[in-house]
């Protein structure tokens, strides 16, 4: 059955909350603007709810279904502790604002968090506050840039790999800086010589996703680093695919002086169908004392302090020597309180050797589903050692008018969600598979025997497959349609009723 | 280690399929001296779920929770009780372990509640189009000041008095990296909004001018007036709001003159977190203008069969297509929060919303009337919603602070969320909702009133 | 994807917990039978296992994703609320055998809902400790038969009506009695006349369902307890179809002497694929001291006692002068604490008047069924006046070779799950349906248009419906063979591969 | 009202399509004497969420819950750590909200479940085949004796001493209405079983021999013993287990002779709640018993395109079917926490449950390592598993109820559970599982020397 939407099925005179009918007689404080007339919005009671919801949640696929293999995105088992965890009324149900002698629990979390951070990427300080890791990003350039003013240094550029997330150049470009691309070499890596060569005092930044979104370590991270400070600008690392490395690399040995950190990926809170995410930063010596209030910090004496506006000038005076020069705020409030609770849990249940093994599997699964791929499918870094947590293919090897889109929705039909597709935009026709460490041997072999059946159907030029899926909630669905005449609000019109898809006639 | 399916034995037999010795080989590329030997030193190692679970809840116990004092803080994130359901809906694997529905043909649960979700808020703002959300209000407040920068191509915006003093803040941080000027001003201890001020700011290089509704002092602001002085400037009027509810009893922002709608959605399904994850709102009268707005949207079409459908769309808007060119470079947004907003908001409907609005009101002006009896207690506000501002003879952080150790929660000081402005310490931001007993505003009354005899 | 059971999946050597390894060298004092080697059962690390049971749950299916209109089961909405409650630690983290003084709380629960099941029922006292419906007849018969027998008063026949629920003859016969029947009237209701002729001083009680089983209200229940009691038996009544009057009438106004309510249907809590259930016994004056230990009663002074072995004769000494004679314990500990907070929650929200409400939509829900059927499908009783919360419909109409089981797996496909089927046995192919007061009129239209789409195709005759179900996650499956040679436990047997199904081959 | 759907206007519209005036006329059929005309005098009217919850809470901290404490209370419901994930697989609306599984078709995620259920119960019990479920360990023992009477056609069951009281009590009181003879007699303070005073009562009119292990005081009796002894009798031995846990240190009594093996399940993943829902198990060492056992059973099969498939078999021995000839009177079951009990085993696997079970036991030798210590304290049992017996120097009732007010929850006393038998009132069982910590045990320690002192 399809299911309708709210506005259809609801009512504006439908509540599913028991509260006393409003008496229009009494007399308000509301002033000029009181409604005079209750709001047009839909109502249903709560078992019509509960239904409504619960129907919609099974179109769609998700990590409890099923092996997720989103390259760059680290898509793994969220333990239900975690939200146990995050639920606990200390931590679910206090204010931002409350007295800071009232949360002082709170604040260890936060606290405590930063040091499992900062211990892992080997770093010297961390922001907590942005909200996801395009935030981070964010605040990682903003640190820099606030650091080269405060030393006078108007730079203006800022480099970037082809290959990097789009949040990168779109940050960069938020903070205000040029966006110039980096070349690659022929292996997938950054090209340090032709870096070295574009390093000079208007460079502020290069920006630098290490293990990189081909999948390969970026074995001169080092030598990219060092080349950067001589030149006296700041590296920004992605840590997007921290979780090929945690526990086996810290970023801080190799001389990174900014990244985020995103805790949906690397530490496991759950995506949500597109958040919320936590991206704290984890910054260098040079960068910490530019980091946006508020920040929870602990002292010598091992107490830990909230610090906002009301107290920033004081604190930085008393325990940092007055250097604190922070460049303000990002937020509203403390951050992902939530999702803090979570990565906390998650860091703990499996402590430093679990993370370590973590990065181990991750890797181990990756490989194993490169050299399961290779003699059937373009990997065009196959040569240029291990992959790290997520494996790199390309379309080279189909047959004439098959795309990377045609692969990805005939594996629809075979049950899995598909790949990263079309990034990064180095490769032609990219597919990105992460399978993740909570994969197990059995579901890897369960996904390669689907994903080289499909692979071999696109070889093989199998006209059918540019119609899948076939057996999904959805056909594929127009978006040209949908940007040339966008609908993005419900209008009244009622919907079309097609032909009965699989899933309909299936009855549930 | 629960998380971890491997056996050694699989991880033997895979190395081999692989052709690596040993799992170091995997890891070759990295240099040497970058390489760690073992497990991070000073860091413990794995532990059962009981164990953790025991030391979260020990740093969770240290905590007051909301629910075991007397409760009236606000400033921007209110406590409404939320349906059981909805935490359990959220809590649907299929909901929370969904990736961003970039597979349509496989996430139409998570888009159909996006497009609900979408409609949904700008129904509550009068509005026209709303995207499927932003970190919170602060960054969305600030998005749209960039957004009304890029609509009218000026560089200047208005920041009424009214406005949240850390989404102000956020504001000035931003402009200090792109250049944008900022006007803005701290509130008078006064019951007018100073509407007129605010349109003395409004000039040729004006992009827009950004009104708390209500304010951050609980005021409400003549949105009309403004909307009426701003006619004929190519300046854009932007509404900002943090909390929900009052939309059940006032007027919405975008029937009022707004161009742009944005604001805090936690009040509706999400609860207090400390601060995080909230949900920002976002939203425009005008459709044209959807092309400049930030975030993900979602938009109706057709699939191949001609049965309606959902897809996220206008994404040539955004970083992972037009990279350093997006109109931000926002990505991963507030999709869960946006759910548990939209069942709580469907299990309200207008009816439940007006009700629910009206009871915190009702309650509201109970609280401001027993305060108001105390020696050395005054109310600011002539009109509000569920906040108002209370001044009291002496600085009202360390009242706050006293009424704490007595186990009441009793606002927040203007002290704390304005540091700076002297003139502002001995104002008292009082929220009341439909949480708030008539028993708990009678304890925090009496607990004032020992304080301040 | 099919799911492999977990013994096909699982291994004996992975665990999803985290404890010590086990040291086989630490001496033990576990005596002669310590095992030499761990037992044989299959783990799954915790991704794995919730992969497995989300997957194994979406071939369910239950009322949150869809209407489910079986007769005499009362499946309603369940709150979600009851389910937050049940498990605040107040409740769910406490022993039985917990020192009185440290459980106040839970007692007052039981002693709460005790007053709510009296009050609503008219009776005069109610034993909590019955686990289910079944054990709750079973503990009104028990009481019946312990008071016929303080009264020295042997008797062996208990009359049971042809419709009866099977539980009610298995109960009588497992309280020692021999069941008779009583014949119905053309109506669909009991035969006062002849059941009046047959009572006598051999019969220990008449075990009646009110509302019937046939969907009908028992017009004659004071008469026949007036009979009952004339003859000097008592009056059993099965409370299964509680839900259709509650608030509207109470069975102590009938003369009713004891009746089970299923917490599980009338209150909403869930059923779970099966239970657990809860029973509740509502007694009336004269079969109150015979009640089951333990109990939990309010004195006059307000407090709540829990009366077990070890206090039970000082108790009814003390206040009731010395008249309990309880007939021992019906189970360990004190009942279904667990139900009991689920039940009062949902009882508390709504109220006295939104129970009444629930009655009278429940029967306005089943009448609109069964008046919007009737032209398509043979209503023995729709003359009999209104149904109560449940229409009863057969099969009389079909064509020849149909029957109402073809009809009940055609709506399968329909995306419902059928309504109960051959129950009661007093009508030919039975489809008894009850679609409760959580449905919307717009969930009931639409199931009505599916129901009735099938019934013609029913009386059309159309052969396909014999095979139906085409789009479930089983096609109908051979009872016959699992009875005949019964496969109960995994051997180790590999699945066979059959043709994959729709819902297979629709990848998720 | 929150729950229902209906507005006025379906009433009405429905009510049309009846062809009914009104609500009452469908209640026509209601003698006019028993019609309430509104709603129960006396009991409250409906209340907002917020409303119950509060009054539940306030109830619910009226309790002194067991995460509270220091906590030893077993005889036979035992308090274990259950992993966050099995709460979340139960409250999935498709388990949660799904009924008795009648339709196989659309209830294969129930049926696969039972399956797996029952196979695990018959592995941990060493037995060919389990039931579905039943209502708990005591009413499961009472079916397993009245199938051992149907099996041997006699009528006296012989009970050991060590069987848990409240599993007598049910036994007696069901063997009162079906005129059974039950032999049995309350323990002694001994660390023996007393095997052959229990073997000395079985005659040729004996149906079954019931044994619990480990028994009611924590011992382990010789199940072997027992069952050579019943070589060439008709009478079956039925063992009874309430803490499944031990079989991960202990023999399977299947293995040991046991021809039923019962008992309660809550152990593995059903948790506390003061006394239910629990979980009874029960199993057969020999498939030909199969149809004289109670309650459901789901069994193997395919569909009609081959496919394998569950579905509930057997169901001539049930009620539904047989009605007055049935095996038992059982319906509904225990089908949730059979689920429960499911999840929670598949994450322990034969692995960590062995690990569960040593930890168990290696807490509990410490434990009574340390109470034997105490001046006035002994410890009955030369080997338990994770409970044991101490012997106070007074009546053990005493010091429980003032280790309650110092906040220890210590044990059961034996006076609890045997109020008649005065010999027994010195005793105390202890129970200690992985939950208890060793600040716990010495919390206790210390507060009973006090106490003894």
């Amino acid at each position: 059955l399809e299911e309708a939407l709210i506005f259809e099925i609801g009512s504006n005179d439908t509540t599913g909350v028991d509260l006393p009918p409003v008496d229009r007689k009494r007399s308000t404080r509301l002033g000029a603007f009181a409604r005079a007339e209750k709001p047009e919005l839909p109502g249903l009671s709560e078992p019509q709810t509960v239904r409504h919801y619960t129907r919609l949640s099974r179109q769609n696929y998700a990590i409890d279904l099923g092996l997720f293999p989103l390259g760059s995105c680290t898509m793994k088992h969220n333990p239900r502790l975690n939200e146990k965890v995050a639920r606990m009324p200390g931590f679910a149900d206090v204010h931002p604002l409350q007295p800071v002698s009232t949360v002082p629990g709170a604040l260890e979390v936060i606290n405590e968090l930063s040091m499992w951070l900062i211990k892992l990427t080997g770093m010297h300080a961390v922001a907590m506050s942005p909200k996801a890791g395009a935030h981070g990003e964010l605040c990682g350039m903003l640190c820099i840039r606030a650091a080269l003013e405060a030393r006078g240094d108007a730079r203006e550029v800022v480099l970037v790999p082809e290959s990097a997330h789009g949040t990168n150049p779109a940050t960069a470009a938020f903070a205000g800086y040029r966006v110039e691309n980096i070349p690659a070499t022929e292996d997938g890596r950054v090209d340090l010589e032709a870096m070295k060569a574009r390093l000079g005092p208007d460079v502020a930044a290069v920006m630098i996703t290490n293990p990189n979104t081909c999948g390969l370590f970026e074995r001169d991270m080092k030598a990219i680093s060092d080349a950067v400070h001589a030149a006296g600008g700041f590296v920004y690392c992605d840590g997007a695919n921290f979780n090929a490395i945690v526990g086996r690399v810290r970023p801080g040995d190799l001389g990174v002086d900014a990244m985020h950190i995103n805790l949906h990926k690397t530490f496991s809170t759950p995506h949500g169908g597109g958040g919320p995410g936590s991206g704290p930063v984890v910054l260098s010596e040079a960068l910490g004392p530019f980091m946006p209030l508020p920040y929870a910090s602990r002292t010598k004496d091992g107490v830990v302090h909230l610090v906002e506006e009301e107290s920033a000038d004081a604190f930085s005076q008393e325990h940092f020597g007055g250097i604190m020069q922070s460049f303000g705020r990002m937020t509203a409030f403390h951050g992902q309180m939530g999702m803090f609770t979570r990565a906390l849990t998650y860091m703990l249940s499996h402590g430093a050797d679990g993370l370590r093994q973590v990065a181990e599997d991750a890797v181990l699964n990756a490989n194993y589903v490169l050299r399961s791929m290779e003699d059937l499918l373009h990997a065009p870094y196959a040569a240029s050692g291990p992959c790290m947590h997520e494996a790199l293919f390309g379309d080279r090897d189909f047959a004439k008018g098959f795309s990377t889109l045609d692969l990805a929705k005939a594996l629809i039909d075979e049950g899995y969600h598909p790949m990263t597709v079309y990034f990064p935009l180095v490769v032609h026709g990219a597919m990105l598979v992460e399978p993740t460490e909570t994969e197990s041997k059995a579901a890897l072999d369960q996904f390669i025997a689907a994903f080289r059946n499909v692979a071999s159907r696109a070889n093989a030029g199998e006209e059918a497959m540019k119609s899948a899926p076939y057996y999904a909630p959805r056909r594929r669905l127009d978006e040209t349609q949908a940007a040339r005449n966008p609908v993005l609000a419900y209008t009244g019109e009622v919907a079309p009723a097609g032909k009965p898809t699989m899933s309909e006639r299936g009855g549930r | 280690m629960r998380y971890l399916p491997l056996t050694d034995t699989d991880r033997a037999a895979m190395l081999e399929t692989i052709g690596a010795p040993d799992i170091n080989a995997l890891f070759s590329d990295v240099p040497q001296e970058a390489r760690l030997d073992g497990p991070i030193h000073d860091l413990p190692m794995h532990a059962s779920e009981m164990a953790v679970e025991r030391h979260m809840r020990t740093l969770s116990k240290k905590n007051l929770a909301a629910a075991d004092a007397p409760f009236f803080l606000g400033a921007g994130a209110y406590r409404h009780h939320v349906p059981a359901s909805v935490d359990h809906i959220i809590q649907r694997g299929e909901f929370l372990t969904a990736y961003t529905p970039y597979q349509p043909e496989i996430a139409q649960g998570t888009l159909q509640m996006l497009f609900e979700f979408q409609s949904q808020v700008a129904r509550l703002y009068g509005c026209a189009v709303a995207n499927a959300s932003m970190y919170d209000g602060s960054t969305a407040c600030w998005e749209a000041i960039t957004m009304a920068g890029r609509v009218t191509k000026k560089a200047r915006a208005v920041l009424s008095c009214g406005l949240h003093p850390h989404y102000v803040e956020v504001a000035r941080t931003m402009a200090k990296f792109t250049g944008d000027a900022i006007v803005s001003a701290a509130p008078d201890l006064d019951a007018g909004c100073a509407e007129d001020a605010l349109i003395a700011e409004i000039d040729d290089e004006t992009s827009c001018v950004v009104v708390q509704y209500p304010d951050i002092l609980g005021r409400i602001p003549d949105i009309r007036k403004i909307a009426a002085a701003l006619e004929g400037s190519k300046a854009l009027l932007i509404v900002v709001n943090t909390e929900p509810v009052a939309l059940g009893a006032l007027e919405a922002p975008g029937n009022l003159g707004a161009d742009i709608v944005v604001g805090e959605g936690q009040a509706i399904g999400v609860g207090l977190q400390f601060g995080g994850p909230y949900l920002g709102l976002f939203a425009v009268t005008n459709q044209k203008l959807v092309r400049q707005m930030p975030g993900r949207l979602c938009g109706e079409t057709v699939d191949a069969d001609g049965k309606r459908g959902f897809v996220l769309t206008l994404s040539t808007r955004e970083q992972h297509i037009r990279r350093e060119k997006a109109t931000s470079n926002i990505c991963t947004n507030s999709g869960l929060c946006a759910l548990a907003f939209s069942v709580h908001m469907t299990l309200l409907g207008g009816e439940g919303l007006e009700r629910l609005a009206m009871e915190n009101h009702r309650l509201a002006c109970i609280a401001a009337d027993r305060l108001v009896e105390i020696s050395g207690v005054s109310v600011l506000n002539d009109v509000f919603f569920n906040e108002f501002t209370v001044v009291l003879d002496r600085d009202a952080r360390e009242v706050v602070r006293v009424l704490a150790e007595k186990g009441v929660l009793a606002g927040v000081s203007l002290g704390r969320l304005f540091p700076a402005e002297d003139a502002l310490a001995n104002g008292l931001l009082v929220a009341v909702t439909e949480t708030t007993s008539e028993e708990d505003i009678e304890t925090m009354a009496t607990a004032l009133e020992e304080i301040l005899a």
